[in-house]
């Protein structure tokens, strides 16, 4: 088979599902649909795992260039994809995780009227996610950065009756087109700078480039700005924690293995332009600590099973981003795989307890789960345990190298990272016991007792759970005795970057195992007080509400964030478009508008009254005209 | 030198007559005295040695126009004051346009100079005959358009004045 | 001859229209002929040899003494917006089926008479025919909007006329002086007008003349006053003409008369105009963002997108030029499509108030698909008509200046903030009594949809289609500019 | 008895210019339609005598034949106006020019 | 000249027709007549003569004016019946005196001789006196002719007191023996002949209607009764227009001279005044007479840019402007006989009842605002050509400020027409001849929009 064919079919079979599903959204029984959905996203899988064993020996980059999208003077803009190691691990990603998530909507949404509505939309977020992945230049990327946009408001608003949903569907997709916006102009100063938008023609002219160029700061900054908004950063964030709106595997699949991702992938993607800006990497590496901080610091005092898992996200991709701001691409680029698995697994495992718990989400009324859903349980464990960054499991390894590289740069960024890192331990556990410590809290409608979930939903979490415990394989630091098999496997990809990275002193064997033992013995501790607090003593939050220092308080309502752009952003637009309809269009543009006619009409009555009807003054008024003439003309 | 006096006393009498024209209450006095000042101006055409003018002037003015008035005046018995005059101010105003309009022609006419040179021997022009042979051969179309406009007035005077029986 | 054709078929079959008094006859009459209309446009498409302006060329002297000769021609741009109105024409008649006018044969024979002039203004290659069919389209809009209009039609209308009617006739004397200016002979003839000597305070001048005539029928704020109650106050079909169509005739004037006429002071002035059309976009942006009126909030949405058209087409660089082309079109189908919904929306649940609508998506999940579609349209998302304009125009404005593209860029996530409200209180959440019992799309009415939905997205994924076929035409212009 | 020479044309041109404004005059302050009239054919009646004498002192006999016009247009003009005083007459009932206010504005 | 015999004979015919007792053929003469003299004067076009050693000057200024004049009293006569329907009274001397007037119109418009401009005149004059009064019953009929007569005279006067000093200043009557005494003084013209000058130019800026001498055209207007308000606004004002250009022409051979200032201030003040009076007239006469007033001020701009070409531009003007006219007083008077009045109010609802005459007078109301592509869009265009061609650039964008302005008059039937509706509609009953002859108006008005080549450069 034709390689282009392939590479084409592989974000094609999505698009194909989408349009059938779409198109029979009525029509189309949920059996087929059951089939269908899950089915063009393996088939994918099978054409990237192909495209992949086919021309493993050549890990080198190849472009497909299919059609001129876009063509205006010197500005070609082609529609062709990129196929090179960063890619293909993000198809793998997209499409594998997305297939297991897949199968388990079908479990999930079983019930659920907008059933093909709902598939509909994820392989049209599938696609969208491959072209943002797959292009071979920006303005492709972009289309799939806006298209898995527009799949999240699609997605997040699922339910659209409800108002609330809309609401937080309509702040994603319009916190995301803030960023958006940031990348198009970044794209108009690459474009402007390199007269391309090629990934391989801006990169090799980039590179001719000396570091710090003020032009490239900029670019990298515009771009970065776009990442924020995607993923999720700070000041850009507050949207993720209500996408949770969603349907559980949307937030599973969207909100924290692949869409919220594409920031990282841009950014490991442009490495070339963020080597060269040293500033913009400081920025990057402020912003991505200091959004650990924030989402976990939250995370701790959340109620919201998802709500915490949201949070949790925020500050993972804080991680990522921290490794790209020390020039840790791959080391980025790993986290994400191994977060992707993880984190879809819990919230994945999350659903399954919402799903058993027939929508209950305030992990308040949980506890004791255990034993009535055992293998979400142990799947559940599996990923708190992987994301608290405990060995042999996935989490542990990507995390321990980004803290490395991070001591590498900076033991400052290091102590910062470590403390989120004890956070997220801490908060995870504290999840963890309260949903299936101790004893039921909640209550169970009657009809519906306590149940596992079906097998279309346990398969995918163990599989997962599979995914996370030995996803750490894929990438084994030199320490473990492992061979960085992603790092060599994207090296490249970053090759052109690595030489130009300065200042990496290399740290010895002995400084990885201590800064390990820190880690380790820190997150530890974390467990050890989570279970005491909430195993021990039993604190289910139930008591401790009440009598809080202020500052508890204040971190609890999420810093009050929101209500501050709602003070500093939304209202003040709202009151300025009351001000400019009232005020500036009625009163002023268009006042001065019609006080044009009046005043005409208003001459015209006055002038009328000249007209008096009476002969003698009209002969009056003609005699004086004919003196002024004569005057005028002749004695002057 | 003879003339002269004749010129300023004609000239006098046009004027005073005119005004007494203007300021008799009795429309019947305005009548008789703008008869006059036609007799005045007729005198005038004398002067000029216009005999033609003269006669036709005194024929048709004092002769038809007049009795016209003096006729429509009796008719109408119209022989009254004026009912409720124009107001003073309005009268001032008016008195005074007319008297700008003077200053003005006046101040035009200050420095003026015959466009053709003038002519001192005695003009014959004005007699009957010469004009009687360039009416009939220069003028003769205006004249007999004017039949038109006589035509028009006969018509529209029975047309305006002829009381409808209806 | 073809142009003649296509100018003069429309006029023949207004007047035929007017012996007609049974309604059924005189829509199948005007609907067939209208796709005639289309059919012809597409020959003409068809026999169109890329870009001379000897193309289709139809010349007669008219007045050789005042060197006026009706010469009509097509060249990319005209061919593109001849096109757009063939297509669109036909969809606005359709869409007039559901409802019942009083005294339809002049309402038809109105739509076609204003087909005609509109062909002519975008085909007139002489000055003073330009101007003749300028003024002759602003009638039959007037009478379609004020004859079947809403309730305060008349005051609204009628500020409408005398609004745009005053700017235009500034343009005839600025038209005029030029014809002086011009190489003797004497001519209105473009390429005359063109190679016209003037001073650069005439140039000033003249430019003025133009930029109000044009800036008031796009409208540009701050002279858009008359636009959004016009849009609101007229019928269906009307506010389809004027925001479709006739929107078009100001940005066409820009390309095709202004900016080759007087580029050096827009080259000096031109940066004032920029910045108005700037300023409109994000003034339009917000004040949308409070609109209780659909067709009024679409209204505004279209002065902002209009705005960035202008403000493309002032920087005279060949992508924002190429950008407000292809826009050109993409707008007309967009807003044309919001329309056509509007109108359905407001047929079925009697009210056009956002605050009254709420859960059609429950009761009409077709309609729901075909609004998201157009909408995301309108708000420019990639693979949309939308968003290939908007991404050239952006461009080229970033070309020109940053700040100015970065603030027109504002457009992007306004134009998201104030649909997608809309949508939302229109189409999800739970349903109104008014929208109780909302009925889904008929087959004809997807069919009528359709045809829109394909382009948007034909033009979203294979631009390159569009942006041919004005190409060179622009870039003769830019380069004449040059 | 040569006027010409003795009186220079000047005077004609005030004189007439003189008895002219008074017709004006007339017209202006009057409000009888017929004293009105009547000033009007002052005005002409200076017309003519400066016509005539134009006409005498540059020997051109244009001039007083069109004084003969002037005074046949003023014949028929007098008796259309007195036609139409009568007129108003009869139905005013006088002959004051503002008593007809009808028409204004 | 046989234009001027032919229509003397013509009035005499039907005077004496009227002597007979045979008023029912009165028309159809008239008519037939009125058609003979069109073909007299097409008949030697192209030959410039002169009679009587130049009293009357037959050239095409002179064929193609006294058509304009012949062609619109031939429409005018065409409402005729219509019109007079009911009356019994015999009508042989109201069209009498309207067929004097034409001769007298067509007279001023061929004059080479001051005498000749001034019998025109006063022909003219006083046949519209008589006509204004022929209304004898209606008190408004009767003020009006008072107004005119009162007026007319008077400035009559000051007409021929501006006549007898340019013969005093140039020392004869015949327009060129003026042009070579005005050439002769190159440009510096003695007070005498100015002063002269301009008391022509007030004598015949009162014919025109133009602003401060407009005073009499809307009482008058109004007054007369509405077939002869249509005579006066499209003959008289043709009339006096082409006295004014012929005497420039003719005088000045096309070159400016010291009026220029004079009339651009004049032009100035009428169009904006007639423009802005029109505004709030209630009904519509009264509005026809300062929207006519507005456009004397529009044909006063030709005379300002005065140039070889402005007697074609007043021509095509003046032809555009009277069609348009009568077709507005046409439909003027079927509304005042159906409703007795002629208020805006009164016209509701009429493109329901009468479409066609709803129609008709759209037309004639778009052409005399200037929509193309109708007669009064390619007239004002054509004028602003000159205009501008001379460079008083200024003086077109006041006039176009005005015509922006008249929009607001010219469309107040059209909106009462078509946008309101009347509470008590009333059909007009309208014979199809008269229907016809609305039509064939109505496609005139077109035709010379859509085809202005038949008659631009013409004279």
């Amino acid at each position: 088979m034709k390689m282009e064919l392939i590479v084409a079919l592989i974000p094609l079979m999505p698009l194909l599902g989408f349009l059938v599903l779409g198109a029979g959204f009525r029509t189309i029984p949920r059996k087929i649909t059951a089939w269908v959905g899950p089915g063009v996203i393996l088939a994918s899988l099978i054409l990237a795992l192909v495209l992949f064993f086919s021309n493993g020996k050549n890990t080198g980059p190849t472009e497909y260039h299919f059609f001129t999208w876009i063509s205006a003077g010197e500005l070609r803009i082609p529609l062709g994809f990129l196929i090179d190691p960063l890619s293909l691990l993000m198809i793998f990603v997209v499409t594998g995780v997305g297939f297991i998530i897949h199968v388990y909507s079908v479990g999930y949404m079983k019930d659920d009227p907008g059933f093909n509505r709902f598939f509909a939309f994820m392989n049209l977020f599938v696609f969208s996610m491959l072209l943002l992945v797959m292009g071979n230049n920006y303005p492709v990327m972009f289309i799939g950065w806006e298209g898995v946009g527009l799949c999240s408001y699609l997605l997040i608003g699922f339910w659209f009756r409800n108002q609330e949903y809309n609401n937080a569907a309509k702040k994603a997709f319009i916190m995301n087109r803030i960023g958006d916006l940031g990348f198009l102009l970044g794209m108009f100063l690459l474009f402007t700078t390199f007269h391309t938008l090629d990934y391989h023609g801006v990169f090799s002219q980039a590179r001719s480039l000396q570091p710090g160029d003020s032009t490239l700061l900029a670019i990298t900054l515009l771009l970065f700005v776009g990442a924020v908004g995607k993923s999720a950063q700070i000041p850009l964030y507050t949207w993720l924690p209500d996408a949770m709106a969603g349907p559980t595997p949307v937030s599973a699949l969207i909100h924290a293995a692949t869409m919220v991702t594409a920031g990282v992938y841009m950014v490991a993607r442009s490495n070339i332009l963020y080597i060269l800006s040293p500033v913009t990497m400081t920025i990057i590496a402020v912003v991505a600590l200091a959004t650990i901080l924030l989402a976990a610091s939250i995370a701790v005092f959340q109620k919201d099973i998802k709500k915490i898992l949201a949070y949790s996200t925020i500050s993972q991709l804080g991680y990522m981003f921290l490794a790209l701001s020390v020039g840790a691409f791959s080391g980025a680029m790993f986290h994400l795989t191994t977060h992707a698995f993880f984190k879809a697994l819990l919230f994945l495992g999350a659903g399954s307890v919402i799903h058993a718990l027939g929508g209950e989400q305030d992990i308040r009324k949980m506890g004791g789960l255990r034993k009535a859903l055992p293998v979400t349980w142990l799947t559940f464990l599996t990923g708190t345990v992987a994301i608290s960054g405990i060995p042999p499991l996935s989490g542990f390894f990507s995390k321990d190298e980004i803290l490395m590289k991070t001591f590498g740069s900076s033991s400052l960024l290091w102590l910062f990272a470590w403390l989120g890192a004890l956070l997220t331990a801490f908060y995870m556990f504290r999840m963890f016991y309260l949903v299936f410590g101790n004893q039921f809290r909640g209550t169970t409608r009657p009809g519906h007792p306590l149940h596992e979930s079906p097998l279309t939903m346990t398969l995918p979490l163990i599989v997962l759970a599979f995914l996370s415990f030995a996803g750490g394989a894929l990438n084994m630091p030199g320490l473990f005795g492992g061979n960085q098999l992603l790092e060599h496997f994207l090296a490249p990809v970053f090759s052109r970057s690595s030489p130009a990275l300065q200042g990496e002193l290399p740290i010895s064997h002995a400084t990885e195992w201590l800064l390990t033992g820190i880690t380790l013995a820190g997150v530890l501790l974390m467990i050890f007080w989570a279970w005491r607090r909430y195993v021990v003593k039993g604190k289910g939050l139930l008591t401790d509400e009440t009598r809080r220092p202020f500052w508890v308080r204040i971190v609890a309502e999420k810093y009050r964030i929101d209500e501050l752009y709602d003070f500093l952003l939304v209202k003040p637009s709202l009151w300025l478009s009351r001000f400019l309809h009232d005020v500036v269009e009625l009163r002023i543009i268009d006042r001065m508008v019609n006080g044009i006619g009046q005043a005409a009409i208003r001459t015209g009555n006055l002038l009328r009254y000249i007209q008096t009807g009476n002969v003698g003054f009209y002969l009056f008024v003609m005699v004086l005209g004919v003196i002024l003439i004569m005057f005028f003309n002749i004695l002057i | 030198m003879f003339t002269k006096y004749i010129f300023i006393l004609l000239t006098v009498l046009a004027l005073y007559s005119g005004i007494m024209v203007l300021v008799s209450r009795k429309p019947i006095h305005s009548v008789l005295f703008l008869t006059l000042t036609f007799f005045a101006i007729a005198g005038h055409y004398v002067l000029l040695n216009a005999q033609f003018l003269a006669v036709v002037h005194v024929i048709v003015y004092a002769g038809a126009i007049m009795v016209l008035f003096l006729f429509t005046v009796m008719l109408l018995n119209l022989n009254k004051d004026e009912h409720s005059p124009k107001s003073r101010w309005a009268k001032l105003l008016a008195v005074i346009a007319g008297c700008m309009l003077m200053l003005t022609l006046i101040g035009i006419f200050r420095n003026y100079d015959l466009a053709v040179a003038y002519d001192p021997m005695m003009t014959q022009i004005g007699l009957v005959k010469n004009l009687g042979k360039i009416l009939y051969e220069n003028y003769l179309l205006p004249f007999e358009l004017s039949s038109i406009l006589f035509l028009t007035a006969m018509v529209g005077a029975v047309l305006l004045g002829k009381k409808e029986q209806l | 001859m073809l142009t003649l054709v296509l100018l003069l078929f429309p006029l023949a079959l207004s007047l035929i229209l007017l012996f007609f008094r049974e309604v059924k006859t005189l829509r199948v009459l005007a609907f067939t002929g209208t796709l005639a209309e289309l059919a012809l446009a597409i020959a003409a498409f068809v026999q169109y040899k890329t870009s001379c302006h000897c193309n289709l060329l139809f010349s007669f002297d008219w007045l050789d003494t005042l060197g006026v000769s009706l010469k009509f021609g097509m060249d990319g741009i005209t061919l593109l917006l001849v096109m757009l109105t063939a297509l669109l024409v036909p969809i606005i008649v359709f869409s007039t089926f559901s409802h019942h006018y009083s005294s339809p044969a002049s309402f038809y024979s109105l739509i076609l008479l204003m087909e005609m002039a509109l062909i002519g203004v975008f085909t007139a290659f002489d000055g003073l025919v330009f101007y003749i069919f300028w003024e002759m389209a602003l009638i039959p809009a007037w009478f379609i909007c004020a004859l079947w209009g809403g309730n305060n039609r008349i005051r609204i209308t009628f500020k409408f006329f005398i609004y745009t009617f005053a700017g235009s006739i500034l343009m005839l004397v600025a038209l005029i002086y030029l014809y002086f200016k011009t190489p003797l002979p004497h001519a209105f003839d473009f390429q005359a007008l063109y190679a016209a000597a003037l001073t650069p305070a005439e140039q000033t001048w003249i430019f003025l003349a133009f930029f109000l005539a044009f800036a008031i029928k796009i409208p540009v704020f701050p002279f858009h006053t008359w636009q959004p109650d016009t849009y609101t106050e007229s019928p269906a079909a009307g506010s389809m003409l004027l925001a479709g169509i006739m929107l078009k005739m100001g940005l066409f004037g820009m390309i095709r008369w202004m900016i080759p006429i007087c580029s050096q002071s827009i080259r000096q002035w031109g940066d004032m105009a920029i910045i108005l059309a700037i300023t409109g976009i994000v003034y339009a942006s917000l004040i949308a963002l409070r609109q209780n009126d659909l067709k009024r909030l679409i209204a505004w949405s279209s002065i902002a997108h209009a705005g960035l058209m202008a403000a493309a087409l002032l920087v005279m660089n060949l992508k924002a030029s190429q950008g407000a082309m292809i826009q050109m079109v993409a707008h007309g189908i967009n807003i044309t499509g919001l329309f056509l919904i509007t109108d359905l929306i407001q047929r079925r649940a009697g009210t056009r108030n956002i605050s009254d609508l709420g859960g059609i998506a429950l009761r009409a999940p077709r309609l729901a698909a075909f609004f998201m579609v157009i909408l995301l349209g309108s708000i420019a998302l990639p693979l949309t008509n939308g968003f290939v304009g908007e991404f050239l125009m952006l461009l080229g404005i970033f070309e020109y200046n940053a700040l100015y593209a970065a603030i027109a860029g504002l457009t992007m996530i306004f134009g998201a903030v104030y649909m997608l409200w809309m949508y939302q209180r229109v189409m999800l959440g739970k349903t109104q009594p008014a929208t109780e019992g909302f009925q889904d799309l008929t087959l004809a009415e997807m069919g009528m949809l359709l045809p829109l939905v394909i382009l948007i997205f034909w033009m979203g994924c294979y631009p390159s289609f569009f942006l041919d076929i004005p190409f060179p035409d622009v870039q003769q212009i830019l380069y004449f500019v040059k | 008895m040569s006027t010409l020479s003795s009186v220079p044309i000047d005077y004609y041109l005030v004189f007439c210019s003189l008895l002219f404004c008074l017709g004006v005059i007339g017209v202006l302050i009057k409000r009888n339609a017929l004293v009105i009239l009547m000033s009007v054919e002052l005005m002409i009646n200076s017309i003519n005598l400066l016509l005539a004498a134009f006409s005498a002192y540059t020997n051109d006999p244009a001039g007083q034949i069109f004084v003969f016009f002037i005074m046949v247009v003023a014949a028929a003009e007098v008796a259309i106006g007195l036609a139409i005083i009568v007129l108003i007459y009869r139905t005013t009932g006088s002959i004051d020019i503002n008593v007809l206010n009808k028409l204004k504005w | 000249m046989t234009a001027i015999i032919a229509l003397t004979v013509l009035g005499v015919l039907v005077l004496f027709f009227g002597v007979i007792k045979l008023q029912k053929l009165l028309l159809p003469l008239i008519l037939t007549g009125l058609i003979l003299t069109m073909a007299l004067l097409l008949s030697d076009w192209n030959t410039v003569k002169s009679f009587y050693n130049g009293i009357l000057v037959v050239d095409n200024t002179f064929l193609s004016f006294s058509m304009v004049l012949v062609a619109s009293t031939f429409l005018i006569f065409s409402l005729a019946a219509h019109y007079y329907r009911g009356v019994q009274r015999p009508l042989d001397d109201i069209y009498g005196v309207m067929i004097f007037a034409l001769t007298g119109a067509v007279m001023i418009t061929g004059y080479g001789n001051l005498i000749l401009l001034f019998l025109g005149i006063e022909t003219l004059s006083i046949a519209l006196y008589v006509l204004a009064g022929s209304h004898k019953e209606a008190i408004t009929s009767n003020e009006a002719t008072l107004k005119y007569f009162l007026m007319g005279s008077f400035l009559s006067g000051f007409l021929l007191f501006g006549i007898a000093l340019i013969y005093g200043a140039t020392g004869s009557l015949q327009l060129e023996t003026i042009a070579v005494w005005v050439s002769a003084c190159s440009g510096n013209y003695p007070p005498l002949f100015q002063a002269g000058l301009f008391l022509l130019i007030v004598g015949l800026a009162f014919k025109i209607a133009i602003v401060p001498f407009h005073f009499w055209a809307p009482d008058v207007y109004e007054g007369t009764p509405t077939l002869l308000t249509a005579f006066m606004a499209s003959v008289v004002k043709t009339a006096a227009i082409v006295a004014m250009y012929r005497f420039f022409h003719q005088v000045f051979q096309g070159n400016q001279g010291v009026w220029g200032n004079t009339l651009w201030i004049l032009a100035v003040l009428t169009i904006v005044l007639g423009n802005f009076t029109g505004l709030y007239q209630p009904n519509l006469k009264r509005m026809l007479a300062y929207s006519s007033i507005s456009h004397s001020g529009y044909m006063l701009l030709a005379v300002v840019a005065f140039n070889p070409d402005s007697g074609n531009v007043l021509f095509f003007y003046a032809a555009a402007y009277s069609v348009a006219t009568i077709t507005a007083f046409a439909v003027l008077i079927l509304i005042r006989e159906a409703h007795g009045n002629d208020l805006f109010s009164s016209m509701n609802g009429l493109g329901k009842t009468n479409p066609l005459e709803a129609f008709c007078l759209t037309i004639a109301m778009l052409s005399l605002t200037g929509i193309p592509p109708l007669a009064g869009f390619m007239a004002k265009y054509y004028l602003f050509v000159n205009a501008i061609g001379q460079g008083t650039i200024w003086l077109v964008i006041i006039a176009i400020a005005g015509s922006v302005v008249s929009v607001a008059y010219y469309f107040k039937p059209i909106i009462a027409m078509y946008l309101k509706t009347s509470s008590s509609p009333v059909v007009m009953k309208v014979e199809i001849p008269y229907k016809i002859h609305l039509i064939f108006m109505t496609l005139l008005t077109l035709l010379l929009g859509v085809m202005p080549f038949l008659l631009i450069g013409k004279t």
